[in-house]
């Protein structure tokens, strides 16, 4: 797939089948039961999913829940089957989908439902539910199929939220304590975990979607390697993400088919946003310093030809990107002669500034924006750590610079929030403390009107922008290389393995072949 | 007769109290080595964006994390002493099951490495002292080369790229075979310079004139005198060669992603998850003190005049 | 003598490649051996006599390419020609070997029986043959009396017995030759005595030839009934041993004779030397001493050596021991290895901690600790047996002879001086220790030690490491500065004759304890009548 | 001036050999290069660009990397890095094995057995494992990596020493200045320490292209020196996941590194055969 064509797509905002079926001409259409697929698609932390720490990706086969997010970047109903939204956007009425059993032959009612988010709201401490929930004054099963949920204020982004509020069965084993099998309604059963080795899963045959699922095992491979592209091209695996420098090689090879996932990661050079240090405690500099980053270049840097221009949280097509805002972008061509000429108009001789600059092992952007600021005449301090290192340090606010990069999220708002004063840890963002803009993100999580929203997310955006909070570097979307045999196995907005409207349960594999 | 024994036994006892005490070192040094790593498990979750300050304090609290270092470390060391290494943090399984899983590959990797290892470490040699002038000797030199000039590491990436990616002849992530060749190669190779050098120097001694005066083979030579003589110092390395396989295990791990207690480590260590490195840390450093103590135990029966 | 001799050497020649170079090492010797006598080869190191002998086995040095030229026939076989296979079938089965260095020459890790066995398994005995000849060897060299020998390591065995087994070994397999390459040297006297007994009774017993390597003609004399001179590779003179002692026709030879201490009949005040003979002096006779003033006396004196480890006892190197030195006059002190004269003079110096008694140099009480005043260490020097070891190999002699006035800053005098004193040229001061020969060094330690002029100085076992040549030139150098400083001087060795030679008073040390000795009666009946060296079992 | 003698003395004996004038030949190279390396260096090797992972060309005769940098340049940047980093880390293992067990072994058997049970425990922890956590405590950098290393190779350092000090301690020489009335400085500054320096030298020859190779596989394992610095081990590091698109930028550092690393054995070979005694090959 081209790059242009790619862009194309995305920017048309639909079509995502062409994306998702790629190319190739599918030589056995119908689907046909058994088969063994293995994975290597990130990693699982904990048999307890309610706390769970970013296993999204491999959890979703084997529990459920409420709202699933669709290829498209909306939820749909997954174990509800329909829902109502109040008038003031305060209660939601779950219909809840019936003939529901889960793997221990249970069936799933609404009381279930209620018992997993009352148990998330008691005895989860992190994730993004626990904001959500904060909210919530109460929660109640009327009937077995049907879950209210009522909430004090008005919280937009509830349903992408909810989208990862598992649901197990109350009998899992460790229920009042750490659960250490989750039982749930998924395609799959969860059935052996060994850490930093494999968790398997066998057909579930009671699984409410009829006829599905069609493979009979699952196996995702857990270990963490580096490089994971290698073992799919010898066939050690049959899906898993691949680096954006080999896409073009795995496009060539018949064996292999490519997708995106359409949510994308950006990069960002954040500056210390809390506490304020000389020179970036000038606004004027960290324009400068936007100025002079070859921001074209470092996009081809970081993503190659698959990179995305943005100067925004989201990439065009994206409802909440604004065409006008891109347009206005004044970062587009690096400028440096601008740049020294801001900082001479500010008096500010860089020579005098040591830069404190914070990065990643792995980053690729803090090289070239380290030179960067060097080109521009400041010492510059880079220090590497690893990926809880730099969060500790980030969260110290005794830096000046960092260039990160920060992954796909199921709403806005969970980007959004992390620039909010209180926000979950915002040190990637440099922490601001702008009450303004809690406002306006406030503003926008509470509007119950799509459009109206949309535009308190721009102002808030805009307001991020002008005063150079961070700087964005551009998008890049994710590649996963599916191995021919497997069928009809899709990546979506997210990296989740299991949704409505595909994933595993729809899979099939070419047998024989 | 008495006397002899309690000669014989003293030293061995010494030796046995010495390892206990690097061992206790050892446990005690693995708390406190793992506590000087600014960060914790609650940053391992706020890394996922998914946590307010407020919620990362509750949360050490809830794992015992902000208390004194005094109370953790008695706790933990109740616990080691009953053999219990607790949960792991990260993923709440107990540690020994994950020991379990990691120890097994990388045992088999140690171990095969060393097989690999001793035998052309030793064998090389050997016949390299039989026939003076063959083959061999350059064998001898070209590993002895091969491994101080090629770092287990870089040689490992290229074999992935070349035998797993272009040639296709081994799964690229979970092979075995050749990270064991590669190790085993390079404890050879140390094995073997150490070696030679020391059989060509016991071939100077004067008991291998005697051997020779004696009319004895050349075989015969080599294996009941020059070879005894220089294996003392192999045996007296062992220990460091164990201890270096299970280094290059680790890095070995890591390039052909195998599931051992290197990827597990490392795992532990950006995980934070302080329970299962100090665990790793402990199993490592005891089975090299284990293998230290045997060295010398074999070491005093191998050499009579040790401990005399 | 109608039959062909067992060993004909024919202008044998053997040259060694080293990274220097080729050096001829020997250049044309010829001899004959006969089956059942002895043969003797007499030299200085480097004179080529080991050479000679091991070329005869077909053993080089390892790693040093060896070339032999000339004729070697051993019962007729042309020992030049051989494959080394063949060379293998005649080497222990035909002709058995004994070393210098009976330590060294047995593998440590192996019990000596083995050792022996194996030589008889290689020998061609089968499996029972060979273990019941072990014991019958064990016996036949004298060691069946010590309990579980054969299952015994060397380094539990002394150094006689030690030989006793690689002569056992060297007979396993029944040879016709026995080459026997200093096997004596490393050995204290009394011991050494024994191993020839012992070596003269197998000769006569077996019947067969003894080529015998010694650089000691009055070994060599109680054994061999032929003799050959060598130096410098070349064969200087040979003949019946008779006519060897007797009618030297060389000066080498002459020397050789004249300098060795207790062959030269009444004792004189210096030896002979090569350069004596050939300008024609002869040393004065012995003139009597009168003895000075007690410079350094020892009262009661016990050392004990603390035991390794925590719970091992440790075990008394002196009991009880008192003794004079007076100025200007030598005491000898006599002994095996171990039995404590070292210890003696090392706890003189201070290197050793005294536990009890007292040590007294010039009326002043010293420190038990071992702890020493700069005056006391100026009283009381030491010369240690190894020269070459007792001078850090990386400063010159220079810097080795200044070091004590540096240490106790004083004018600095001129190396020439101290080198004249001791016979060296000057201008070995600015060479390193290495490229100077064991006398020199050993002249050179003596120059340093009397640096300070002490009135007292401790030579121990100086001469043992040197041949007899430059023995008799650091002895001789000795008993001038000794004449000249008046000096105090306790002679430490286990060589009976020499200490006989240089001393005028003897004692003998046995497991820590003094015997006190008159110098008119001979020592060698001392001996006979309490054994001073009592091989311990 | 003792070191000098004991250096002259090491040559004397260390007969150079072929092989020993590779390794200076090579070891000479590298330190040319180190040191006149922005001279040599046809771009400048922080210089990012959008030609990224593109093969050997006129214009870059080794390539570019992933970030578009100039392979040839970075490797020559690399060189001082690398041997700085090498030296550095060795030179700590120096002083903290050589220091700590000098001193322990002046002030008696007591600290002698606390400090070297220390170095055991040291020695016990398979070395990677050990710097791994040690890296992680402090900030990250190549101080940090330098410190680690030198810590877990302090134990090399401090078990030479011992041999080195009980080896000279147990020569007549040292008895024979002490008859002489030498103090114990002197005898240890004027005999004892020239030993241990020559033993301390050959060693850290032998210890500093192990740093270096150490530094790539720290790298590898995301614990080296910041992503920009052109260290061998760092390219090495970030060139591994390009393997494919540009072989070249994983196999040039690759080979440096081997040939540097085998010119220093060559030379810590020499050197220990040199001022070890007892290796000397001796010639009947």
């Amino acid at each position: 797939m081209q790059r242009r064509e790619f862009l194309t797509t995305l920017a048309a905002g639909t079509a995502m089948a062409t994306i998702l079926n790629g190319g190739g001409a599918i030589a056995q259409s119908t689907p046909s039961h058994g088969g063994t697929m293995r994975l290597s698609w990130g990693t699982l932390d904990t048999a307890d999913f309610h706390r769970h720490t970013g296993s999204i990706n491999l959890t979703h086969p084997f529990v459920e829940t409420l709202t699933s997010i669709s290829a498209d970047g909306q939820p749909r109903g997954m174990l509800a089957e329909s829902w109502e939204i109040s008038e003031d956007g305060k209660t939601y009425t779950f219909a809840i989908r019936q003939g529901v059993t889960f793997h221990d032959g249970r069936t799933m009612t609404a009381g279930d439902v209620l018992a997993n988010f009352e148990r998330i709201k008691r005895e989860v401490q992190g994730g993004w539910l626990t904001s959500a929930l904060a909210d919530v004054e109460e929660m109640s099963a009327p009937d077995d199929a049907t879950f209210v949920v009522r909430l004090l204020t008005p919280f937009a982004p509830f349903l992408n939220v909810i989208a990862e509020a598992w649901i197990l069965s109350p009998d899992s084993p460790g229920w009042n304590g750490q659960i250490t099998k989750a039982i749930g309604t998924g395609p799959f059963t969860f059935d052996t975990w060994t850490p930093q080795l494999e968790l398997r899963g066998k057909r579930f045959d009671g699984y409410w979607m009829a006829e599905k699922p069609y493979l009979d095992e699952i196996i995702f491979d857990v270990r963490e390697v580096a490089d994971t592209s290698l073992a799919l091209r010898a066939g050690d695996f049959h899906a898993s993400s691949i680096p954006l420098s080999q896409v073009s090689e795995f496009e060539a090879n018949p064996d292999v088919e490519v997708m995106f996932r359409t949510d994308t990661s950006w990069s960002f050079v954040s500056f210390n946003n809390r506490v304020a240090r000389p020179p970036f405690d000038n606004v004027r500099v960290r324009e400068a310093v936007a100025h002079a980053l070859d921001i074209p270049t470092l996009r081809t840097i970081v993503a190659g030809q698959y990179a995305v221009a943005s100067n925004q949280m989201v990439v065009p097509g994206n409802f909440y990107f604004d065409e006008a805002m891109s347009e206005a972008d004044p970062h587009k061509a690096p400028d440096m002669d601008r740049a020294k000429a801001i900082l001479a108009e500010e008096g500010i001789n860089p020579g005098d500034f040591m830069l404190e600059m914070v990065s990643t092992q792995n980053d690729r952007l803090a090289g070239p924006v380290s030179q960067t600021l060097q080109q521009l005449g400041f010492r510059v301090n880079n220090r590497a750590y690893d990926d809880l290192g730099y969060q500790r340090r980030l969260s110290e606010y005794d830096w000046d610079v960092f260039p990160g990069s920060s992954g796909p999220r199921n709403d806005v708002f969970l980007r959004f929030v992390r620039f909010m004063s209180d926000g979950p840890n915002p040190g990637l963002w440099g922490g601001p403390q702008d009450p303004e803009l809690d406002r306006m993100i406030n503003a926008a999580v509470a509007s119950v009107d799509a459009d109206e929203r949309r535009q308190h997310y721009l102002d808030a955006w805009q307001r991020i922008s002008d005063r150079y909070y961070t700087i964005v570097i551009g998008h890049s979307p994710a590649a996963y290389g599916i191995r021919s045999e497997v069928r009809d196995f899709t990546v979506a907005f997210n990296t989740s393995t299991h949704r409505v409207d595909g994933g595993l349960a729809e899979t099939w594999m070419i047998t024989g072949a | 007769m008495n006397d002899r024994l309690i000669q014989t036994l003293l030293p061995i006892g010494a030796d046995i109290l010495r390892s206990l005490m690097i061992a206790a070192g050892i446990v005690v040094f693995s708390f406190f080595l793992i506590r000087m790593i600014p960060g914790d498990i609650v940053d391992v979750m706020g890394i996922q964006g998914t946590l307010t300050y407020g919620q990362q304090d509750a949360m050490r609290e809830s794992l015992r994390l902000n208390e004194g270092w005094w109370s953790q470390f008695t706790a933990w060391l109740g616990m080691v002493a009953g053999g219990d290494f607790g949960v792991s943090l990260r993923y709440g399984t107990p540690i020994l099951d994950l020991l379990r899983v990691a120890l097994a590959p990388t045992l088999i990797l140690g171990a095969s490495a060393l097989g690999i290892g001793l035998t052309l470490g030793v064998g090389l040699p050997v016949l390299a002292c039989v026939f003076p002038k063959s083959i061999f000797v350059a064998l001898v030199q070209f590993i002895t080369l091969w491994s101080i000039v090629v770092p287990t590491f870089s040689i490992g990436i290229l074999c992935v790229i070349v035998f797993a990616v272009w040639l296709g002849w081994i799964p690229a992530i979970g092979n075995m075979v050749v990270p064991a060749v590669i190790l085993g190669m390079d404890t050879a190779g140390t094995l073997a310079k150490m070696l030679h050098e020391d059989m060509v120097d016991t071939e100077r001694a004067a008991f291998v004139r005697t051997a020779r005066a004696k009319g004895l083979s050349r075989w015969q030579i080599v294996l009941r005198h020059i070879l005894p003589n220089a294996l003392t110092v192999v045996v007296a390395l062992f220990g460091i060669l164990l201890a270096g396989a299970l280094t290059g295990a680790i890095t070995m791990e890591v390039v052909f992603g195998l599931p051992g207690l290197g990827t597990l480590t490392l795992q532990a260590i950006q995980g934070r998850d302080y329970p299962v490195v100090q665990a790793v840390v402990i199993w490592l450093g005891l089975t090299v003190v284990l293998a230290n103590l045997i060295s010398d135990l074999v070491q005093r029966s191998l050499d009579p005049r040790i401990g005399r | 003598m109608t039959l062909p001799a067992l060993l004909q050497l024919r202008d044998l020649t053997v040259t060694i490649r080293t990274s220097n170079g080729t050096i001829p090492v020997v250049r044309g010797v010829s001899f004959d051996l006969f089956a059942g006598r002895t043969l003797a080869i007499v030299g200085e190191s480097g004179s080529g006599k080991t050479m000679t002998a091991m070329s005869v086995l077909g053993l080089g040095p390892p790693g040093t390419p060896m070339t032999l030229g000339g004729e070697a026939r051993f019962d007729g076989l042309d020992v030049m020609r051989m494959s080394e296979n063949e060379m293998r079938a005649l080497r222990g089965s035909r002709i058995g070997a004994v070393f210098q260095d009976p330590a060294g020459s047995l593998n440590p890790l192996m019990p000596v029986g083995e050792q022996i066995r194996e030589a008889a398994r290689a020998a061609g005995s089968d499996r029972s043959v060979a273990r019941t000849k072990v014991s019958a060897l064990l016996d036949e060299v004298g060691l069946a009396h010590l309990p579980g020998i054969a299952g015994r390591y060397p380094h539990e065995l002394s150094g006689g017995q030690q030989q006793r087994c690689m002569i056992a070994l060297a007979l396993a397999g029944d040879p016709d030759l026995l080459v026997a390459d200093e096997p004596t040297t490393a050995l204290d006297s009394d011991v050494a005595d024994q191993i020839i007994a012992l070596l003269a009774t197998l000769q006569t017993r077996r019947r067969m030839a003894l080529l015998f390597i010694s650089h000691d003609l009055g070994v060599v004399s109680r054994l061999a009934q032929d003799i050959i001179v060598m130096r410098d590779g070349q064969v200087i003179e040979a003949g019946s041993t008779r006519q060897i002692l007797v009618n030297p026709q060389e000066d080498y030879t002459k020397a050789l004779i004249a300098c060795t201490p207790g062959t030269g009949g009444r004792p004189r005040a210096r030896l002979m030397t090569l350069d004596m003979i050939r300008s024609g002096a002869v040393p004065g006779p012995k003139r009597p001493v009168v003895p000075g003033p007690v410079v350094a006396s020892v009262r009661d004196l016990t050392v004990r050596y603390p035991g390794r480890g925590l719970f091992r006892p440790g075990h008394p190197a002196l009991q009880g021991v008192s003794l004079d030195l007076h100025a200007g006059t030598s005491l000898g002190l006599v002994g095996a290895s171990g039995s404590g004269k070292s210890t003696l003079g090392r706890a003189l110096v201070g290197l050793v901690a005294t536990q009890s008694g007292e040590i007294r140099v010039n009326d002043q009480l010293l420190h038990r600790n071992g702890h020493r005043l700069a005056s006391d260490r100026r009283q009381v020097q030491y010369v240690f047996q190894d020269a070459s070891g007792a001078l850090n190999p990386r400063r010159t002699i220079g810097q080795s002879l200044l070091e004590p006035q540096r240490i106790h800053r004083v004018p600095l005098g001129t190396t020439d001086q101290m080198l004249a004193e001791v016979g060296l040229p000057a201008d070995i001061a600015e060479r390193f220790p290495a490229e100077l020969s064991g006398g020199q060094l050993q002249r050179v330690t003596i120059a340093r030690a009397l640096a300070l002029r002490p009135a007292c100085l401790i030579c121990d076992e100086i001469t043992s490491a040197l041949d007899v040549s430059s023995q008799a030139l650091v002895l001789n150098v000795l008993s001038d500065l000794q004449e000249r400083l008046k000096l105090a001087i306790l002679f430490i060795s286990h060589d009976r004759a020499l200490v006989e030679h240089f001393c005028d008073k003897v004692l003998i040390m046995t497991d820590g304890r003094l015997a006190d000795v008159d110098l008119r009666r001979p020592v060698a009946d001392v001996s006979s009548s309490a054994p001073i060296v009592a091989e311990p079992a | 001036m003792t070191v000098s003698v004991a250096y002259v003395v090491a040559v004397r004996r260390s007969r150079i050999s072929p092989l020993t004038a590779t390794g200076i030949a090579i070891v000479g190279t590298m330190i040319g290069v180190a040191l006149l390396g922005p001279l040599l260096s046809p771009h400048d090797p922080y210089q990012f660009s959008v030609r990224m992972n593109e093969g050997p060309s006129i214009d870059h005769w080794l390539g570019t990397d992933d970030q578009g940098h100039d392979v040839l340049s970075r490797l020559i940047a690399g060189t001082r890095l690398s041997l700085m980093f090498g030296a550095g880390a060795a030179l700590i293992a120096l002083g903290i094995g050589a220091a700590l067990s000098l001193m322990a072994l002046s002030l008696g058997r007591i600290v002698e057995t606390g400090v070297f049970s220390m170095f055991d425990l040291i020695r016990a922890l398979p070395g990677i494992l050990f710097a791994l956590a040690f890296v992680a405590a402090f900030e990250p950098g190549a101080f940090s990596v330098m410190l680690a290393l030198g810590v877990s190779f302090s134990p090399m350092f401090a078990m030479i020493t011992r041999a080195t000090w009980r080896q000279q301690m147990a020569r007549p020489y040292v008895a024979a200045a002490q008859v002489l009335g030498a103090s114990r400085l002197r005898i240890t500054i004027v005999h004892v320490l020239p030993n241990i320096i020559g033993a301390l030298i050959t060693q850290f020859a032998i210890i500093l292209p192990r740093c270096i190779v150490l530094e790539s596989v720290m790298s590898f394992l995301g614990l080296g020196v910041s992503p920009e610095t052109p260290t061998w081990g760092r390219m090495i590091a970030n060139a591994t996941q390009y393997t494919e698109a540009a072989p070249h930028a994983v196999l040039a550092p690759i080979i440096a590194l081997s040939v540097a690393t085998f010119g220093m054995a060559l030379i810590g070979d020499a050197l220990r055969r040199g001022f070890d005694p007892d290796r000397r090959r001796i010639a009947l």
